[in-house]
């Protein structure tokens, strides 16, 4: 499993990092929807396949379909692309790429140091498990959630319209 | 029956609050039924309330409703107390306000505001009624205020012309300057004494305090302070002649039956206080007499009828200060009485010849009216009589009083007499002459005069005339109050002085109807000596106070302030401001409108927040 | 099975992260913003279930369909907003969109 | 089949299952043919072997052999992709399918939400086809496909859920096991008939073959395309339709079980006859009913089917709290 794992992650990265670099939206979307189920890979090989197949459900298959039909919608054309490419010059990605450098150069030492200790065994976590949890003590949070997509329901619904 | 006490002030401000919450959307029928009701039923109420205490006037009913506010040791209750001296206030009150506010429904029927008018008289009722009927100097104050105020939004009830605005400005300013001094007053009672429940301060007073000391001064100073600006006397009379700017049942009812008689009664209600301190009495009785002279002579000047008017309920206010400085406690407040009745008698019939001739004020444009307003002649000439203290008429009685109480006066109690009796042949002359003018010779070219009078304005007028002219017959249950000194008792006054006092209006009547009524002695060939024509242009204008006053406070305050137009305290203030907004400005520069740059300075900052940390904590 | 260090994991989410980040900060097309936003929401699921996962427990699964969830709500009024602001302005680049400076 | 161990997951189940299954797919290209041209009283294709059946070689020949063409105006990238995601997608989704004991590719714990996920993951498929062509008719195909399948996917997962309450899993394998006794279509007869009209909805059949209506947009998301690249969008359809076939069945209609618990035939066989059954009967569907248009058919999935199957699943919890 741990080669699902690194295998998946790997894809991940890289295909993240195209998405970011590319002047293409769409080409940047199926980047992204690899990345994506990349990282449902990710999580078969951690033992979580209930969220590895939603990821691949929800993420891959609904919210980037919503990504790509507002993107035919708009139907940018090859404008676009030079216009996106002129944006990018090398420059403009120094400060960012800095700064975020930094952060990382923090934040992973940090990492390997706290969490080096424990290891536990594979444990494969259905979704029963995670159903009994979902509606158990956290079923408030539940209620959240559709509370939340009924706002967003309604709001996306009252901002597209003409 | 204690309930009863409550009721009397609540009902007019019951009354109040349906016609100021309805906004105006009732129908006249209804507002007039609201507002005039409402007192008539505050005065049978008060009614109610007073028969027992006529029959027996020690006794006294106490109410106390809730407690106001506790702060501390202090504790001021909302309580109501009624007495001899209460009872006289509250009958007055409620029952010539009534017949006033039943003349009104007459008078202002054509008045778009008519619903506003009801609400802040029904108001005015109700803070008077607080004020007489307060057991604390503390709610006797509220009822003060809100009388003020009242006097302030019906004196610029017509506040489309500036003018009016300006006059209810200026009561109110200069009410002001005595409304802060017996706030003072209070203040230093309380200090003193520990108390404002009025009976415990009197006794308090009388316990701590000997006669003539200090703080017994200094409290009734602030306390006459208080008084004389309410009651328009000297040096704070100015403002009540510009209150006639208001509709003419308000003057009545505030600048001559009630609110002025505000002063009157707080004199009277401390009188212990007053008694403990005979120079400051003393001051009130010279007060009340510098006044009556000062508006006397003001008033035999003046060419608008309302201000005639306004000038002599000034003085008739100064005979009240007369008598309460020399202690005939009892007939001031009786003169208070019958004063109410001729005085609104006199501004209800003014308000009935105003309208008849199109609210035309100037008298010398009136003129041989007697036959086209038989009743406003009738009232004039019986409010005049009473006012002039014709025999047996109201006036009579009460002004008689004061005067004799005056005479028995032991420091200056001739001169005060003397200045009196003056003040009673001014009175005579210039009632008189308002008469003589208005309603006999020739019609002075205005005219279409018609009594515009049905039975609401008609029954008060009747109902005033009467009391003007018995009222010198009722008696007041005030000996309780008083104490067996301040009551009017039996002078024994040589006859030849009484002659005088009898002859004195009359003398006054007589050069009145000499000049006026058949002109043997022309006012023109008068005025035109040149001291007769200074005198006549300095009493016009009110001994020239509001001359001073303009050079004196006005216009120095004036100039202060366009001389701190800017605020130079403000600048420390805006120094603030400015570096707020300088620094908004550099900040701003940050405010791009840009994403990436929010994003990226959040970034940036989490970046040295961490780094700082991290710095920290390898340090 | 085999071992998944919990750094790693981690390490994975916050490099997915920190991509996100970048795009954040770099793009001005503001589809490709949302984009990366949606690359960061999910390396913070991610992070959940790696955590949840290092206990055996399913609470970090349930975190993440809340992330799910939340996404799902943002994208559908982003893109809202992406359709909207396009009609309005004929572009998408969010530089435009600056009213509110300063 | 007692010659040899069949075991799931091996390489010969995982190679013969690929094979049989792209086999079907293709042939079926002439058995709907010659079936249409049955109920619609003419011949079909009987020119090429016996009964035509060579015909399949025929076509593809032609397809093989033709030239791999790209408009130029289209974006490469995409426009290769796409095919190959619909074959990619569906085959993989048939590695869930349980064909008989100890026949198949995956035993796995998610199957159902497995091939939830590829179902939605064929979405792209007919996105990007239609928006790499940068052709008007194909961009319009592919936002009605874009829309119709993020519809009807939502229903076909809710109308699903009523089988998975009934059988407390979502193993395909163990969802077969459980209908030994009795066939899920019984109690799940509405969410048999949302699943069936979702599923034609998925796979973009007759009469919902919306996204390709030659009538109105010239074919729509695949009118550029030619050679083998069509050829994967074309057998990827009946591709598409064998998997839903094998799925009703696996789902509803047992399985490998014999009707009533009779044990007959092999289990391979049983299933084949029902999915084919339903293969059948998706053809007869086609010959016989008119297309709607396309505002109909977004009312109809959001209006009607999707709080029918929520009824649907509401009634079924309701029922088996009941029972317990």
């Amino acid at each position: 499993m741990s080669e699902l794992f690194y295998a998946g992650g790997l894809i991940a990265i890289v295909s993240t990092l195209l998405v970011i670099v590319q002047s293409n939206v769409v080409h940047a979307l199926i980047y992204l929807v690899l990345s994506l189920l990349a990282v449902a890979v990710v999580f078969f090989s951690l033992g979580a396949p209930f969220v590895a197949l939603l990821e691949a459900i929800v993420y891959a298959g609904a919210i980037m379909v919503l990504f790509l039909f507002v993107v035919m919608m708009l139907n940018l054309g090859q404008a676009s692309r030079d216009q996106e490419r002129a944006w990018l010059p090398p420059r403009v990605w120094i400060v960012p790429c800095t700064l975020v450098l930094v952060l990382l150069g923090m934040l992973l030492p940090q990492i390997f140091e706290i969490a080096a200790v424990t290891n536990s065994p594979f444990v494969e976590v259905g979704v029963k498990a995670v159903s009994a949890e979902l509606f158990g003590p956290y079923v408030l949070a539940v209620e959240l959630g559709s509370f939340l997509l009924l706002a967003g329901l309604i709001s996306a619904y009252h901002i597209a319209k003409r | 029956m204690s309930e009863s006490l409550g009721l009397l002030p609540a009902l007019p401000l019951l009354g109040f609050l349906i016609l100021a919450l309805s906004g105006g959307k009732l129908p006249k029928t209804v507002v007039a039924l609201v507002g005039a009701g409402s007192i008539g039923l505050a005065f049978l109420v008060a009614l109610n309330l007073a028969l027992p205490i006529i029959a027996d006037d020690s006794l006294i009913v106490r109410e106390t409703l809730y407690t106001w506010m506790a702060v501390g040791s202090f504790e001021a209750q909302f309580g109501l107390t009624l007495d001899g001296l209460s009872t006289v206030m509250i009958l007055v009150i409620t029952g010539v306000g009534f017949l006033i506010h039943l003349y009104s429904t007459g008078f202002m029927a054509d008045d778009p505001s008519y619903s506003r008018f009801f609400a802040i008289m029904n108001l005015f009722v109700a803070s008077m009624l607080i004020l007489v009927l307060a057991d604390n100097l503390l709610l006797l104050y509220l009822g003060w205020e809100g009388v003020g105020l009242c006097s302030y939004l019906l004196i610029g009830f017509w506040y489309v012309d500036p003018k009016n605005g300006y006059a209810a400005r200026k009561a109110f300013v200069t009410t002001r300057v005595g409304d802060t001094s017996m706030a003072l007053g209070l203040l230093l009672l309380f200090t003193q004494l520990g108390s404002l429940d009025i009976q415990e301060l009197m006794q308090a007073a009388v316990a701590n305090w000997s006669v003539g000391s200090g703080l017994a001064i200094a409290a009734t100073l602030l306390l006459l302070g208080g008084a004389v600006g309410k009651s328009a006397q000297l040096p704070l009379q100015t403002w009540l002649p510009d209150a006639m700017a208001g509709p003419t049942p308000i003057s009545a009812l505030i600048h001559a039956a009630t609110m002025v008689t505000a002063g009157v009664y707080l004199v009277a209600r401390t009188h212990v206080l007053f008694e403990l301190a005979p120079s400051v009495q003393l001051l009130v009785a010279c007060i009340g007499l510098a006044t009556l002279l000062l508006a006397g002579f003001t008033a035999m000047t003046q060419h608008d009828i309302k201000r005639i008017l306004a000038y002599s309920t000034i003085s008739q206010i100064g005979y009240m200060f007369l008598g309460l400085g020399v202690g005939a406690w009892s007939a001031s407040v009786f003169h208070l009485m019958t004063h109410a009745f001729f005085k609104a008698l006199l501004f209800l019939a003014a308000g009935t010849v105003i309208l008849s001739l199109h609210h035309e004020h100037d008298i010398f444009k009136m003129g041989g009216k007697r036959r086209q307003l038989p009743i406003a002649f009738a009232s004039f000439l019986i409010g005049s009589l009473a006012l002039a203290a014709f025999p047996f008429t109201s006036g009579y009685f009460s002004k008689d009083e004061i005067l004799l109480a005056a005479l028995e006066f032991e420091t200056y109690g001739t001169w005060l007499w003397l200045g009196g009796v003056i003040g009673a042949v001014l009175t005579g002359f210039y009632s008189f002459r308002l008469v003589f003018v208005v309603f006999f010779g020739g019609s002075n070219g205005h005219h279409d005069a018609r009594e515009v009078t049905g039975f609401s304005m008609a029954a008060p007028l009747f109902v005033l005339m009467l009391l003007a002219l018995v009222g010198g017959f009722l008696t007041q249950p005030t000996a309780a109050v008083f104490g067996a000194h301040g009551q009017a008792g039996e002078h024994t006054v040589s006859a030849a002085l009484h002659a005088v006092m009898i002859a004195a209006p009359l003398l006054g009547m007589l050069a009145s109807y000499l000049v006026y009524g058949i002109g043997l002695i022309a006012p023109d060939t008068i005025l035109r000596s040149g001291v007769a024509r200074g005198l006549h242009t300095f009493w016009f204008s009110g001994w020239g106070f509001d001359w001073v006053y303009q050079r004196v406070f006005v216009a120095p305050f004036l100039w202060l302030a366009r001389l701190n137009k800017h605020d130079i305290f403000d600048s420390v203030v805006s120094l603030l401001v400015r570096l707020t907004e300088t620094a908004n400005e550099l900040l701003a520069r940050s405010q791009t409108g840009s994403l990436r740059w929010y994003v990226l300075s959040v970034v940036g900052g989490m970046v040295v927040v961490l780094l700082a940390t991290d710095l920290g904590g390898l340090l | 099975m085999s071992l998944i260090p919990l750094e790693h994991g981690i390490a994975l989410a916050g490099l997915l992260f920190a991509i996100g980040l970048v795009g954040v900060m770099t793009r001005r097309n503001i589809v490709f913003v949302l984009m990366s936003l949606e690359i960061m929401l999910n390396s913070a699921g991610l992070a959940f279930v790696v955590a949840g996962a290092h206990h055996a427990s399913a609470e970090g699964q349930v975190m993440f369909l809340m992330i799910l969830t939340l996404a799902a709500a943002e994208v559908a009024v982003g893109l809202g907003l992406i359709i909207q602001l396009y009609r309005r302005f004929k572009t998408t680049d969010i530089e435009v969109l600056s009213a509110l400076k300063g | 089949m007692g010659w040899i161990e069949w075991q799931v997951g091996s390489g010969l189940n995982i190679a013969s299952i690929l094979l049989v299954v792209i086999v079907v797919a293709a042939m079926l290209i002439w058995v709907e043919r010659r079936l249409l041209g049955f109920w619609q009283d003419r011949l079909g294709p009987n020119r090429v072997g016996p009964f035509g059946l060579l015909q399949v070689v025929a076509d593809m020949i032609k397809i093989f052999t033709k030239e791999d063409w790209v408009p130029p105006f289209a974006d490469r990238f995409s426009f290769v992709l796409a095919p190959t995601i619909i074959m990619i997608v569906i085959l993989l989704s048939f590695s869930v399918v349980p064909f008989a004991p100890g026949v198949g590719v995956v035993d796995s714990n998610v199957g159902v939400l497995f091939v939830l996920a590829m179902a939605s993951l064929g979405a792209y498929s007919v996105m990007l086809g239609g928006l790499s062509s940068d052709n008007k008719y194909a961009l319009l195909g592919s936002l009605r496909a874009a829309a119709q399948m993020v519809s009807y996917e939502v229903f076909m997962g809710i109308s699903l859920l009523g089988v998975v309450a009934l059988a407390g899993t979502f193993n395909l394998r163990e969802i077969v096991e459980v209908q030994e006794n009795g066939w899920f279509v019984v109690p799940q007869f509405v969410g048999f008939l949302i699943f069936l009209i979702a599923g034609v909805a998925e796979s973009h059949r007759l009469p919902f073959d919306i996204p390709e209506a030659e009538q109105e947009i010239c074919a729509g998301y695949h009118t550029e395309y030619s050679g083998m690249k069509f050829g994967m969008f074309f057998v990827g359809e009946y591709l598409g339709l064998v998997l839903i076939s094998s799925l009703i069945t696996v789902l509803f209609f047992g399985g490998w079980h014999g009707p009533f618990g009779i044990g007959l035939l092999p289990p391979l066989v049983w299933f084949a006859l029902k999915a084919s059954a339903f293969i059948a009967f998706f053809i007869l569907l086609r010959a016989a009913i008119p297309r709607p248009r396309y505002d109909q058919l977004m009312s109809y999935g959001w209006l009607f089917l999707l709080p029918l199957s929520l009824i649907n699943l509401l009634v079924t919890g309701v029922v088996i709290l009941a029972a317990n």
